[in-house]
């Protein structure tokens, strides 16, 4: 059994109604490991299921209730506090999804909170978020300046009564990546919300979408990545002329043969299907390597792909260099922290651990 | 440099449930729960939904109130606590 | 605007009604300027390993200060024949690496094991204990 | 991978172990209990290899499921079973919505219950054990599970979790055959797991009214004092792992609950000092 179970479920929840008890205890744990559980409750919702089905689903969507509430809320801290500086406050991912009301945001799970502002506003952005309680997370310089030097982003910084994370991005790919994309041109197309708060436009938002499936991770969390990707499509695929807007908008962000492969990957699993290549399998693979426990299996395609989102960031010299860096870090073995992967708890206590 | 002014947030997204000395509130938007004491319930119902400085309130709560001491030695305090509320998003400085 | 609650809206005059005031003229307490009117709740633990890096584990808690550390992570007399003087604190980050294998700052190998046991057998209620558990959690 | 399922309370596991005796003792001291309704589980436990050659050798059993904790410390194979109560009761304290659960302990009498909680060595867990064995249906020694519509407590009756010096307590309570193996030197210190009597498992799914909160702290002199609504709320919410993902549903229930349920702390120093304080309490409350 792999998570193509879970694929044809999000694709075709009509399809959940044979399921019998072993098969559904396998959807909800695959679902729970791929962080897709809230979509998937939402995809069945309406559904005839069985009781205990209908309580595990009733219990997530609650729960991505609650997320995106937190979520929303954390959006219009950052706006209460950039509000004096004048600057476009963009929302990335999860929150912007949930924002704008887009059915990529319908039961999705949102860690951090992912915000993209011009370059040259970074300094401001940063003073002015401290001055509001959040403060610095990393303190080995190794890692500061990292980020500083060769990062998309500020280093992450964390509220310090709400324990909420904020990434502020400059652009949605890291400066070392072999994409350039056009963060100038994304701020400038970017669609108020009201409120102080932006999104990006609906092609920019499907780039970076698919730079963010595979561009830069090693593919952790790329089911709920794709589900974002087809929702994406689905949504603005009606509009008029979007392929054609979307395909030179990634020309202009260096994008296109990203977008091909994700339109192919989203076509093939959760759309009208499609052709794969043969290159495309080794993704699906990676996709699909799930058991019946909910265990990833597959150890060597995910070793592969981690290797490979590395070589993606940085040139070979300066990779081996950080891989030693941080491989006295635990990195290579340890958790890594995934670019929006945070598993969404609730609070546990170690003394209820026994 | 003008005034500060503060606009309480809207009674529709609070749940208060006075218990004994203190009294609970439920944020909605936020869905964070505050234990809080006197003067906090008072000012955020006497704010209503008006955008106001810290005299207007003190001025709005010594009409309700029997504050005790001179007005004019309660503005700091009153001022303290906004800055707390406005912290959590209860009041937004304008 | 950003509040796009599921929940259905209150009934507006009831909410209104309960921050009105119980009776006219009646005695407020203002409290003092430097005396915070809030507590917010926060979830029984912080939710993100993160937010603990600058969290401190006290070695033994400040109620216990004096005793020396066992091997095993007891707290023993002082000059108890092979545990360690205590009275430190190492932040969370230092603690997260120890778990990882790395001796805590300025500590013997012995001496740092013997105070990881200490900070692993934290309870609940013993100053610590949440920056260690939160050091625990999943990012 | 070896499996089993089990029902406990409102709440139904699927547990996979790499190794057979976790699965085993689990088997014998959850027999009575039910299994899962339509063999759906709520949550997945699996007990993994910490690393694939810990499968044989030293072999040590890594906690995971649904909802992990990455850094816990595995533990040796010789502790399996306490393995699966963890990450039975971690899927608890981080996946359970239909209840606010509270870290408490909870015992029932004429459908009334009595709820106990405060921090780990308050004896909450002993006394619930010494109340489950006296007159008293154990609901549960570890969670109590706050109804957020009607305001009733729901049992979790799990195996309760001995520990240290409660172990010798219980023996001279209960049949030996009721308790599982001596895991000694344990991350807990020695734990011993006893099963619940009969009707404690028999009427799991029966809920009761909450009658009495207490503060327990055990090794100091007989004391009770009373806890103002205010700091029973504030330390239920330290005390519950979903409070705040709740989210007004919770706020309506823990309110409530402190607003209507009278609230004791209360020292003592041995067990049988505490029945008698826990007696005198319930029948004033009463």
């Amino acid at each position: 059994m792999s998570a193509m179970l879970l694929v044809r479920a999000l694709r075709d929840p009509a399809s959940v109604q044979g399921l019998g008890s072993g098969e559904w205890n396998a959807l909800v744990s695959m679902a729970r490991a791929e962080q897709l559980i809230g979509t998937l409750a939402h995809r069945l919702n309406g559904l005839s299921l069985p009781p205990a089905i209908d309580r595990i689903m009733a219990d997530a969507r609650d729960q991505a209730a609650f997320v995106r509430r937190q979520a929303l809320w954390e959006a219009d801290r950052a706006r209460a506090a950039l509000n004096g500086l004048d600057t476009p406050v963009i929302l990335l991912k999860g929150t912007a999804y949930a924002a704008a009301g887009l059915k990529a945001g319908v039961g999705r799970s949102i860690g951090d909170l992912d915000i993209l502002v011009p370059r040259e506003a970074l300094p401001s952005v940063e003073t002015a978020l401290m001055d509001a309680g959040w403060e610095w997370v990393k303190s080995d310089p190794y890692d500061d300046l990292y980020y500083r030097r060769w990062m998309h982003e500020l280093p992450p910084m964390i509220h310090r009564e709400r324990d909420r994370m904020i990434d502020v991005h400059h652009t949605i790919l890291p400066l070392t990546a072999r994409q350039t994309p056009d963060a100038d041109a994304m701020i400038a197309d970017r669609l108020e919300l009201g409120g102080g708060l932006c999104v990006l436009s609906p092609e920019d938002m499907v780039l970076h979408c698919v730079a963010h499936l595979l561009a830069d991770g090693d593919l952790a969390g790329c089911s709920r990545n794709l589900w974002d990707l087809h929702c994406l499509l689905e949504e603005f695929g009606g509009e008029g002329g979007f392929e054609a807007r979307l395909e030179s908008r990634a020309a202009l962000h260096r994008l296109r043969p990203h977008l091909e492969r994700g339109l192919r990957l989203a076509n093939g699993l959760y759309g009208a299907g499609g052709a794969l290549r043969l290159s495309d399998r080794l993704y699906v693979r990676r996709l699909l390597s799930r058991n019946h426990w909910g265990q990833e299996t597959g150890k060597l395609t995910r070793l592969a792909f981690y290797i490979r989102s590395h070589w993606l960031r940085m040139p070979p010299l300066m990779l081996a260099r950080h891989l030693w860096i941080k491989s006295g870090a635990g990195a290579l073995t340890g958790q890594r922290r995934s670019q929006d992967g945070h598993v969404e708890i609730g609070a546990p206590k170690r003394a209820s651990i026994r | 440099m003008a005034q500060p002014r503060f606009r309480a947030e809207d009674a529709s997204h609070l749940v208060i449930k006075p218990l004994d000395d203190l009294s609970l509130i439920y944020h909605r938007r936020s869905g964070t729960t505050h234990v809080v004491a006197s003067p906090v319930p008072e000012m955020l119902g006497v704010m209503g939904g008006d955008p106001l400085g810290v005299e207007e309130i003190l001025e709005r709560l010594s009409q309700r109130f029997e504050l005790g001491n001179e007005t004019e030695s309660l503005i700091p305090v009153v001022a303290a606590r906004l800055e707390e509320l406005a912290a959590l998003g209860l009041v937004e400085r304008l | 605007m950003n509040d796009r609650e599921d929940h259905s809206q209150p009934d507006e005059a009831q909410a209104a009604e309960s921050l009105a005031v119980p009776s006219r003229r009646q005695m407020l307490m203002m409290g003092a300027v430097a005396t915070s009117a809030v507590v917010s709740i926060r979830p029984a633990l912080a939710q993100s390993a993160a937010s603990v890096m600058n969290c401190e584990i006290p070695v033994p808690d400040m109620g216990r200060a004096g005793q020396y550390i066992a091997a095993d992570g007891r707290l023993v007399p002082p000059d108890t024949p092979g545990a360690f003087p205590a009275g430190r604190v190492f932040k969370g980050e230092d603690v997260k690496a120890a778990i990882k294998g790395r001796s805590l700052p300025g500590t013997s190998y012995e001496q740092s094991q013997a105070y990881m046991n200490y900070i692993r057998r934290l309870q609940a209620g013993n100053s610590g204990f949440t920056c260690y558990a939160s050091l625990q959690m999943p990012r | 991978m070896q499996g089993l399922s089990l029902q406990i309370g409102p709440a139904s596991f699927r547990i996979a172990s790499a190794w057979r005796e976790p699965v085993e003792q689990l088997e014998r001291l959850y027999a009575a209990y039910p299994k899962p309704e339509s063999g759906i589980a709520d949550f997945t436990v699996r007990l993994e290899p910490a690393r694939p050659w810990r499968r044989w050798v030293r072999p040590s059993v890594a906690i995971c499921g649904d909802y992990m904790l990455p850094d816990a410390a595995p533990l040796p194979l010789a502790q399996g079973l306490l393995a699966a109560e963890m990450g039975m009761n971690l899927q608890m304290a981080l996946g359970w919505r239909r209840h606010a659960l509270l870290h408490a302990s909870c015992v029932e009498r004429d459908g009334r219950a009595l709820v106990m909680t405060g921090a780990s060595g308050s004896g909450k867990s002993t006394l619930a054990a010494m109340l489950g064995e006296r007159g008293w249906r154990l609901m549960g020694d570890e969670f109590a599970l706050l109804d957020l519509a009607t305001g009733d407590v729901f049992a979790f009756p799990r195996l309760i979790s001995l520990k240290n010096g409660a172990i010798g307590v219980m023996e001279g309570e209960a049949k030996p055959v009721r308790f599982g193996p001596l895991m000694q030197a344990t991350p807990k210190g020695d734990i011993r797991h006893l099963v619940p009597r009969p009707e404690a498992v028999a009427r799991m799914s029966e809920g009761a009214m909450p009658a009495l909160l207490l503060f327990p702290r055990f090794g100091h002199e007989a004391a009770v004092r009373s806890v103002g609504k205010s700091e029973s709320f504030v330390r239920l919410t330290q005390a519950s792992t979903n409070y705040v993902a709740l989210g007004e549903a919770g706020f309506a229930a823990l309110s409530r609950f402190v607003d209507e349920v009278p609230a004791q702390a209360i020292d003592y120093g041995s067990g049988e000092e505490a029945m008698a304080l826990v007696e005198q309490l319930w029948s004033a409350a009463a």
